[in-house]
């Protein structure tokens, strides 16, 4: 079980070649066909992801949550998504046309990309990139961009404010969040992401870099734009901030991107404290799935939970607190790995 | 293929992807026409007042610069985080060195208020 | 107040129009439909005692969200129902006529309460329109004042059915 | 018993409130005092508003215009203002002014009572009475466009 | 067609896309149109740094450049709009500037492809760097540890210019 | 060189968080508020003109109309209005059970009040449960009357049908329950550190600002003035009963806030005396078929609703329908000072601003 899908591969490519097929070929065959698999993964997670959390903000509620169409309103996310492929496409005669319609597109575009250095299980990676984590930080940069176009393309207050809102914000916590990957990096002496994997054999990080998680966790949340921090579409102030230009696919590619980037912070959030694939009894991207779904769980917890923050706390708190909590936990790991050292550990 | 190569053909592949969306989509969605009214900007059913393009304050840019300091920061501290087990005590002073000046900014930012939102 | 049909209800697709004249069959509307039909996304508008009943409608008991119906936009861009709940003023009506305009194809109305289907115990005012059906081509009307959530339920899974005909 | 007990604090009420009457006619030399077991009302000329009214504020602790409306009788409309003071004391003032249907026009008592903003701008709205002085004296309720003045007798459409 | 064919190809086409972009940031009349070229531009160099194998400048241009600076610029751009900013870029005014600008240009690139064509480029072919961050890091922290030190007062003393200017601005 | 510009924002009439149909312009520099404009009149369905062409009792159901977060507040107002104006006098029962359906409306508006700022202030979760807790008054209100939200119950001189059976038990278990309930308010909304720093500092009515513009209810108590019509000019049969009255002292809407949350309890213990108090007997007075008040005759009428001093101003020609009924809206008053107290605030905390004023805009427009 938990070579199956490597080793599915490995007889793929090696079929292929026996076909008389070059090597190149074969790898790039390969790679389209992972390509494939993980495009389908995440739009069907994210119709999975839709259902769980309407269904949990129901059980927060005290309501059922969708239960009609299908088992327990399971297929209420398909009908969803084929109405939205149905919506008409509302271009508003004002907009950046171009700007305004291709901010969507890169949008999910990025996100997907994230997905190719991300072990999906031990040996499961697209791309077994040497930086990967930076890959991450520096790709998840440019979806502010992609947000500014939106606001900007719209030419609507609301959503250029929600844009500039969200992208202050977005910035703002993209400091805490790489500095607090910076202490596993220096326990793990790798930015590969399964060599950090491996390092974690004989601990989680969470162990050993618990304000670390916390920060990255706080950092995440509002770099997803999610739960408290969700100022480019907090609904009851700016109506749909970034987004209230937008309709059918093209809004529903935001709403993919969203959930698309949730899946991909909690995975790496899974990879990097909380031992990647490691666990007993079942296979590696088994493991990986349950944690991703737990981090995710919790993510939506948050949601349903808090009020929307102020602006000016969101600032401030990344600023004021965040990072220099962040900088200590740089210090602090240092200091200890350096005490360990000297010990002879 | 190396790396790079793979990267490039995957982003070729994933471009490809909310283009088939968008495809797919034009090829149902409804098509009607639409009138004058529906293509305003929607302002909570109200004609919107001046331009949408409007004049923001200072803060942002003050934010974008000190974000722009801390992330280049950044990019020297991955390096160093990377091989501070083989670097040894004399890299760590450096690097806090190195991180005490940046605060030195932060904290001038702070103290003049750039950190502040209004 | 004059009724703009430009871009009302022809809101039909490539596939749909080749429909029309009996070139696919119409498997395709009937998936659609079926889509459509399950998957309202109501408009938070709303301006006076009917939101409230809306609101419950939403809340722990009645639990809108079984049907799938939960989904509340604050944006038209993203609605395909409008309910219009309470009285549509003089002054209203402007602002519910462009709401309604900007929200995108295809797209229906239920009028809730009393007050939208005739102006209700406030028709002989001077200053409110008698019902929703003189701005705009309404689906469905749930009459009561305010009806209570099960009475909106009901309007809606008519609508549901109405949807899923095709007859729209 | 008990609407013994009510008739029996009604007289207290009347006494009090013809005391409070006499007090104003004193002061004032109002058109008309008038008093019911409710309200000691004081009936005046327009001109002679802002006057009595600051006067009521700064003297009888009057600070709070609870409500401010116009009535159509006619050939004449009558503007009713209804004054108490806070922290609660006894006292309870209705001042009437009374304005000629051709031109209705009464002082503004925003300086005094901020509240009157929106009930004067209400009161022009709905009835058509002109408060001079008034910064922002703009339809409150109804549409911009919308003509007439609803609640007067003559408008239209009352079923 | 051999690989090296592919390469070169892969390398037309990013540096095609790098400098049309960066010729649609010139000529753009709209600034945030301009702005959005410059992304697209930054984002070309980054695939170069990427073809030839350099992943972490690459990213690091990614990072900075696109992902910093580009919001800098916007912001920068907000922060002095005004009413027409989707129809006047406020760069290109007079032909007098076009002219010096050209003529700056147009210097500036003469004398870098002279650089090119006179300078010899050590053979590098083949060499991959197996450890490129880890080495970076030696160098940063070891020959260069000065340099690096002063990069951090850099850091300091521009974002200390850039409050100062700024307060300067908003009191105006 | 660079002076930022102001720019103009409409947040609604069409708009989540503005109740149905407010608008605000808000005038805004940067994210900061430099003034706000309100319009009203989105929901002004001439309830005053219809008045005069309705006869005395066929107003209620309009007067019930008017806050329809709390119907039975105007509705008390508006019976009470007529009953003095033409000197009817209630049966003991009758004052009773309509006290203890005021309360009972007043802690659903109250609750609603609560359930809407977390809902606009992004917890969703909130207002959820708070509905959940005013399902259990709609339930009581459909006992006595038949109808959830808008129950006519009052009648001039008494009240349209005695309490049935079930009534009694569903609100004792109900005000015990109560003080679980605001636990869990407090516990969920109230206890979180994020709407805490929303509210307070936000916002913030001076008490001579309140007096001045005269704002009422617990607006104006939250600003730390001491003023509850139910105690400082009472009516119906308020004097028989104990409670204290909540005041704040900032006047921000932190303080709004809780004195909504400390009336609660404190409707509670009136309902809890009511119901001990309560004596048998008639609930209907003998009124006149066609009631004609003499030719005349005026009143001005206050209650204390969930929102402030509701008013009713009514004339008498000595026909059988009202020569002219004005509503003293507490709502419309107290939107008057929105631009006040947003003035110089964030732009989020104007939605703060207006779920804490707790305008219907019903009772507003009219």
């Amino acid at each position: 079980m938990e070579h199956l899908f490597t080793n599915i591969a490995q007889i793929l490519t090696s079929w292929m070649v026996s076909l008389g097929l070059p090597p190149i070929w074969a790898d790039l065959i390969l790679l389209i066909g992972q390509w494939t698999i993980i495009v389908v993964i995440v739009t069907l997670n994210v119709i999975v992801l839709v259902w769980l959390e309407r269904k949990i903000s129901g059980f927060i509620q005290e309501r059922l949550g969708p239960n009609r169409l299908g088992p327990f309103g399971a297929f209420q996310t398909i009908a969803d998504a084929m109405k939205l492929l149905t919506k008409e496409d509302i271009i508003p005669s004002q907009a950046d046309r171009w700007i305004f319609m291709t901010a969507p597109m890169l949008f999910i575009v990025i996100a997907v990309m994230l997905y190719a250095v991300l072990p999906l299980g031990q040996g499961m990676e697209v791309v077994d990139l040497n930086v990967g984590l930076f890959y991450f930080i520096s790709l998840g940069s440019l979806s502010t961009i992609c947000l500014l176009m939106a606001g900007w393309g719209s030419n609507n207050k609301w959503s250029l404010l929600g844009a500039m809102r969200s992208v202050a914000q977005m910035i703002s916590y993209e400091i805490p969040l790489a500095f607090s990957l910076l202490g596993v990096v220096m326990l793990a002496g790798s930015l590969n992401l399964s060599e950090i994997v491996t390092a974690q054999n004989r601990y989680w990080f969470i162990l050993l870099q618990p304000v670390a998680f916390l920060t990255y966790f706080i950092a995440a949340t509002a770099e997803l734009n999610r739960g408290p921090f969700d100022m480019p579409e907090a609904e009851q102030e700016l109506t749909a901030g970034a987004y209230t230009e937008y309709t059918g696919m093209r809004w529903a590619l935001f709403f993919l991107a969203e959930y698309t980037n949730l899946v991909a912070v909690s995975a790496l959030a899974a990879t990097l404290f909380f031992g990647g694939g490691q666990g007993p009894w079942l296979p590696s991207w088994l493991w990986i799935i349950i944690k991703t779904y737990l981090i995710m769980l919790v993510f939506m917890w948050m949601k349903w939970t808090f009020p929307r923050i102020r602006m000016d706390h969101l600032m401030s708190f990344s600023w004021k607190v965040l990072i220099p909590v962040s900088l200590a936990n740089i210090l602090i790991t240092g200091l200890g790995i350096e005490f360990f050292r000297g010990m002879g550990w | 293929m190396s790396d790079q190569a793979t990267l490039g053909i995957f982003l070729l592949l994933t471009l490809a992807f909310p283009v088939g969306a968008m495809v797919a989509a034009r090829l149902f969605r409804a098509k009607p026409r639409p009138s004058q009214e529906k293509l305003l900007p929607y302002e909570c059913g109200v004609d919107t007042k001046g331009p949408s393009w409007m004049r923001y304050r200072v803060n942002y840019f003050l934010y974008a610069l000190v974000f722009l300091a801390f992330d280049v920061e950044t990019i020297f501290l991955f390096p160093w985080a990377v091989k501070f087990q083989q670097l040894g005590l004399f890299a760590f002073i450096e690097m806090i060195i190195f991180i005490a000046i940046l605060l030195v900014g932060l904290w001038y930012a702070w103290k003049e208020g750039a950190l502040k939102w209004y | 107040m004059v009724l703009n049909e430009a871009d009302t209800r022809d809101g039909s697709s490539d596939v749909e129009q080749l429909e029309k004249h009996n070139i696919i069959v119409t498997t395709l509307e009937k998936i659609w439909n079926w889509s459509r039909a399950r998957s309202f996304w109501p408009l938070s508008y709303g301006c006076n005692c009917c939101p409230i009943e809306m609101m419950a409608s939403g809340a722990a008991r009645f639990d809108i969200a079984r049907y799938g119906y939960e989904v509340f936009r604050a944006s038209p861009r993203q609605a395909d129902l409008l309910i219009v709940a309470g009285p549509i003023t003089l002054k209203m009506a402007p602002v519910v006529k462009r709401v309604y305009e900007q929200m995108p194809s295809p797209k229906w109305v239920l009028a809730m309460g009393n007050c939208a289907t005739s102006g209700g115990p406030f028709r002989d005012g001077y200053s409110i329109l008698p019902g929703a059906d003189t701005l705009f081509k309404v689906d469905i009307f749930v009459p009561g004042c305010p009806p209570r959530p099960e009475a909106l339920f009901h309007g809606l899974l008519e609508l549901k059915k109405k949807v899923e005909r095709g007859d729209y | 018993m008990i609407t013994d007990m009510a008739e029996e604090s009604n007289t207290a009420k009347d006494n009090h409130m013809a005391e409070l009457a006499a007090a104003l006619n004193e002061r004032f030399k109002p058109l008309e005092v008038n008093y019911d077991q409710y309200f000691a009302y004081l009936k005046i000329e327009p001109g002679a508003l802002p006057a009595v009214m600051q006067s009521l504020y700064d003297d009888w602790g009057m600070n709070y215009l609870g409500n401010l409306d116009a009535v159509d009788y006619g050939e004449e409309f009558e503007v009713v203002y209804h004054l108490y003071g806070i922290p609660a004391h006894d006292k309870k003032i209705a001042v009437k002014v009374r304005v000629p249907r051709q031109n209705p026009s009464v002082p503004s008592l925003i300086a005094i009572y901020p509240t009157a903003d929106w009930q004067e701008r209400e009161a022009y709205d709905l009835m058509g009475i002109q408060f001079t002085d008034h910064p922002n004296l703009v339809r409150v309720l109804l549409p911009d466009d919308f003509s007439g003045h609803p609640l007067r007798k003559d408008f239209g459409k009352g079923v | 067609m051999s690989l090296m064919i592919i390469n070169d190809l892969v390398f037309v086409l990013i540096a095609s896309i790098t400098l049309l972009s960066a010729l649609g940031m010139v000529l753009s009349r709209n600034i945030v149109h301009s702005a959005l070229a410059l992304i697209l531009t930054f984002i070309g160099v980054a695939a170069l740094f990427f073809n030839l194998g350099a992943a972490f400048l690459g990213l690091v241009q990614i990072l900075v450049y696109a992902g910093a600076i580009s919001v800098l610029i916007i912001f920068a751009i907000m922060l002095v709009m005004h009413g027409e900013a989707h129809k006047t870029n406020r760069f290109n005014p007079s032909l007098g500037t076009h002219l010096w600008g050209g003529y700056i240009a147009a210097v500036m690139t003469i004398g870098l492809v002279a650089a090119i064509w006179f300078s010899e480029l050590p053979e590098v072919k083949g060499r991959t760097v197996e450890d490129a961050v880890g080495l970076l890091a030696g160098l940063l922290l070891g020959n260069y540890v000065i340099a690096f030190e002063a990069a951090a007062v850099l850091l300091l003393l521009a974002v200390v210019g850039a409050i100062i200017l700024a307060r300067g601005v908003e009191e105006q | 060189m660079i002076e930022t510009e102001t720019y103009t924002i409409n947040i609604g009439p069409q708009h989540p968080s503005t109740h149905g149909g407010l608008h605000v312009e808000a005038i805004m520099d940067g994210e900061e508020v430099k003034d706000a404009i309100v319009h009203v009149g989105y929901v002004h369905r001439s309830v005053e003109k219809i008045a005069e062409s309705r006869t005395y009792a066929q107003f209620v159901p309009y007067a019930s109309r008017l806050d329809y977060l709390a119907s039975h507040l105007p509705t008390l107002g508006y019976v009470q209005a007529v009953e003095k104006l033409a000197g009817i006098i209630v049966p003991e029962r009758a004052e009773y059970i309509r006290v203890i359906v005021s309360e009972l409306s007043r802690i659903a508006s109250h609750m609603i009040f609560v359930g809407s700022l977390a809902i606009d202030l992004g917890a969703t979760t909130g207002m959820v449960y708070c509905f959940r807790d005013r399902e259990r008054i709609m339930d009581m209100f459909e006992m006595s009357s038949g109808q959830r939200m808008i129950a006519s119950y009052m009648r001039l001189g008494g009240i349209s049908a005695d309490l049935p059976e079930s009534f009694y038990p569903a609100v004792e278990s109900f005000i015990n329950d109560l003080p679980g309930m605001i636990a869990e308010y407090h516990g969920l909304i109230s206890g979180n550190e994020i709407l805490q720093e929303r509210c307070k500092d936000v916002g913030i009515l001076s008490a001579q600002d309140a007096v001045a513009y005269g704002v009422t209810g617990p607006n104006l108590r939250a600003s730390g003035v001491d003023y509850d019509l139910r105690r400082d000019d009472p009516y119906g049969i308020y004097p028989r009963f104990e409670f204290r009255v909540p005041t704040g002292q900032n006047g921000d809407s932190w303080d709004r806030f809780m004195v909504r949350i400390e009336e609660m309890e404190q409707s509670g213990r009136i309902i809890k005396q009511a119901l001990r108090d309560m004596p048998s007997g008639e609930i209907q007075a003998k009124v006149p078929r066609i009631l004609k008040p003499e030719k005349g005759r005026e009143v001005y009428h206050r209650v204390e609703s969930s929102k402030g001093e509701l008013g009713f101003h009514l004339v008498s020609d000595g026909s059988d329908k009202p020569y002219r009924v004005h509503v003293r809206a507490p709502s419309f008053i107290n939107l008057m000072v929105l631009p006040l107290i947003c003035r110089g605030g964030k732009l989020q905390d104007v939605i703060t601003n207006i779920a804490t004023l707790d305008p219907v805009l019903g009772e507003s427009d009219r």
